[in-house]
Parts: C-alpha cells; structure tokens; sequence
C-alpha cells in the first residue's frame, strides 16, 4: 500500500494512521509537519509544479519501499495559504520492524523538506512578503540527485 | 512548427506576471540558457525574472536539467528559482 | 511537556497527536507498536513491575529531554492481555526541529522494546503458551546500562 | 526485625505462585543470591522457579542490582526472568 496526495485540504490523521496500523506490520512511524509561528509570520504561502511533484514524490515513494521492507507508506503535502500551527506534511510508513519505519520515515521526510518541488512564500504582520530561499547545500544536492 | 509551452513558478512568476505561456518552438540546437537570454529581452518583467541565470533552474517535460540542455523536442519546459522544499 | 501513561486500556491516537501539535514545535514524529499476529498467536499477556516501570520510563524521557530540544514528549504503554493488531505502545515528540523529533522518537522506541520492565507471554491457537526470552544482548545492554 | 516483601514476575510468578509474599529480614550481609539460594529450598515450586540463578534478575527497591548485592535495609526485593521490553 503505497499512497501519495499534493492537496490544499487538511487531512485526518487518525484515518490514515488506521489505515497504516491495518497494514499487518509491528510498527507505524509517523511525522507531521506544522507550519511555525514567530517573528511575525502570518501565513505561510506554498506553491508547487503539479506534474513534477507528484511524479517525484511518487518516486522517491518507490525508492524508500525498495530500501526497507515497508507494508505501507502515506504521504500527504498540502499546498496554498497555511496558518501557523497548521499541519503542511504528513508521512506515515508501516513495517514489520521498527527501525525499517522509523528510518523510512525521516528518509522520505527529509526529501520531502528539502528537495521537493514547492516553493514558499512567508507573509508577516507588516504586510511583507518574502520568498523562502533555498539553503545552498540543499540546491546543490537536489542538482545532484537529480541530473 | 510545435508549440513549446513554459511554465514559470514562484517569484519568476510573480515578476513575468504570468504562469504560463505558449511560444514558438527555437530553431534546433537552442539549448535552454539561450532561451531564458532571448526572453530576458522583451521588457521589465522578463528581464527582472530571468536576468541573472545563475538564480533559476528549469525542468524540461517535468524533470530536472541543468540550463545548458538542448530543448529538442520537449513539449512542457517549466523555469524556476531553486526549489526550497515543503 | 511530558507526560507518561502505563495502562491496560487502548487510547486515542489523534487526541495525542494533536497535544503534541499544540506545543508550538515545527514537528510531531510518533511510532505505535502493534501486536503482530502470525504462527497461531491469539494474544500477548504483558506483565510489568509498576512502580519500576513508571519510574524508569520517567527516566528516560527525562534523558530524551536533556539530549534533545523537545517540546513535548507522550509514552503510552499498554500491560495485560491483547490480541494481534491491537496497539501495545506509542511514542510521540514535539520539536521544532524534524530531526530531534524523530531521533528522540527513535531512541524512545528502542528503549521501550529492549529494556523496559515488562514480561511477556504468547498464548497459541492451540492453546499452548511460551514466555518471550530476552535476547542475550539486550539483557547485557539492560544491566549495563542499569546497573 | 523488619520484614522484606519480595515481589515475582512472569515465569517466576507462575512457578511458585503467588505475585508477593513477606519475609523475615535475612540476617545482616545477605546478598540477595543467598536469599535466593534458600529459598530455593522451600519446595517444588520455589526449586523450579529459583533452583538455576543464571535465570533470574532482581531489582532492590525498584533499581536493578546483581544478584551478589547485599540487601541491607532495602524494603522490597523483587526477583524475575531478564525483561523482555515492551
């Protein structure tokens, strides 16, 4: 079981959880990710490129199911206007073994917040607006990865 | 000829004022840093979007390449600051 | 926050996570155990020392806490009698930091599945029943660690 | 003399059946392996449950100790199988 959404929609995680712990494995790891407050952050702005999110999500998906044997993987990355305090990603991986979740997990999180293909704009209390940019080793490594 | 669609994202668009458009595909052998210079060309928004190269990327048909690809026979090339991940 | 729960009763996923959301971190990671069934299991009996149990889970996340920047750490395990597929353990933290989230969430689970004071017992089908040993090397680590 | 509640767990429970049970302190300089040692003479079940201590762990009130730790002025002593985590 292997499913991958790119939606602005909140989601539920109790369901998806449910649907990970029915996968007949031992363990189901999860992360969330919320959009942080401070320093004046009101909103939190993300666009993304449809065609080439969900295809490298979708693989990047394939590769951790091919690296741990996982019965199940859900990710779930929401993109538009989001609020602090708002979830903006979700993973949830299912394993017979613990460390197979747990490692799957933060693989597929850890992509997910630096080389996915989405691009974030930060609203403030002041009425600015700034575009997010991307720390360097994370463009480099993207460029890497993928060429 | 084909048409060669181009997709902008993030402030490349925001700058261009538009996320889409459909232009004439370039003769054979244009790669894409040669298109983004041409473009660079047509006034404000495009020189302020495209007019320092070491600033984008670009996909061609939804996969990461480096400016210097020949755009051959592509249908969708999309430009783009870094991405910075979600 | 912290807060540590040894119990026979189920408990309420979603209700745990959104706490650990609400504590104003960037990143909620968790990991729920669930019996596994296979080769005739009908249930797991757990037996557990509570006093002891109570205050060396305490103690552990207490040293999560000093190694990592937590804001927000919820252990729940469960004792008695379950059946496969029901959840036995869950580990949730709160970081604003994705990475600390999810070590802490790693280093909790394997803590609480190696070293924890708890017995168990597996009853079959056939109606026989056989306690879990320890493997050797967990046992060693558990009096090194403890003694 | 003070008495020490000893506590069993798991296979330890079931084989001399009962979970607690108190008894009189062990004169001074017991070390809990002495105790164990004779209790073990108390019958089928105590000789099953204690009769091989490369088995058994024990804790001092609530802290794990080796079984050659004298028990002083502890107050519970409880005896079980290497624990098996959650």
């Amino acid at each position: 079981m292997s499913r991958v959404s790119i939606q602005a929609e909140d989601f539920d995680i109790a369901a998806e959880l449910a649907a990970l712990e029915a996968c007949g494995g031992g363990g189901v790891a999860s992360f969330t990710g919320i959009v942080r407050g401070g320093e004046g952050l009101t909103a939190l702005e993300l666009h993304h490129y449809p065609a080439m999110t969900m295809a490298q999500v979708g693989r990047i998906v394939e590769d951790a199911m091919a690296r741990w044997p996982l019965l199940g993987v859900r990710v779930i990355h929401r993109y538009g206007r989001l609020a602090p305090g708002e979830r903006i990603v979700f993973v949830g991986t299912a394993s017979r073994h613990r460390t197979a979740a747990l490692e799957s997990c933060a693989f597929l999180i850890d992509w997910l917040k630096s080389h996915a293909p989405f691009w974030k704009k930060e609203h403030f209390s002041d009425g600015s607006a700034r575009w997010v940019e991307a720390r360097v080793e994370d463009d480099a490594k993207a460029r890497g990865w993928l060429e | 000829m084909a048409a060669l669609t181009i997709l902008y994202f993030a402030w490349v668009r925001e700058a261009i004022g538009r996320d889409e458009e459909k232009v004439e595909r370039p003769e054979t052998g244009t790669s894409i840093a040669e298109l983004i210079a041409k473009l660079a060309t047509r006034g404000d928004g495009y020189a302020q979007a495209l007019g320092d190269p070491e600033k984008l990327r670009a996909a061609l048909d939804q996969k990461f390449v480096p400016l210097d690809t020949i755009i051959g026979e592509a249908k969708e090339l999309a430009i783009f600051p870094p991405v910075t991940g979600g």
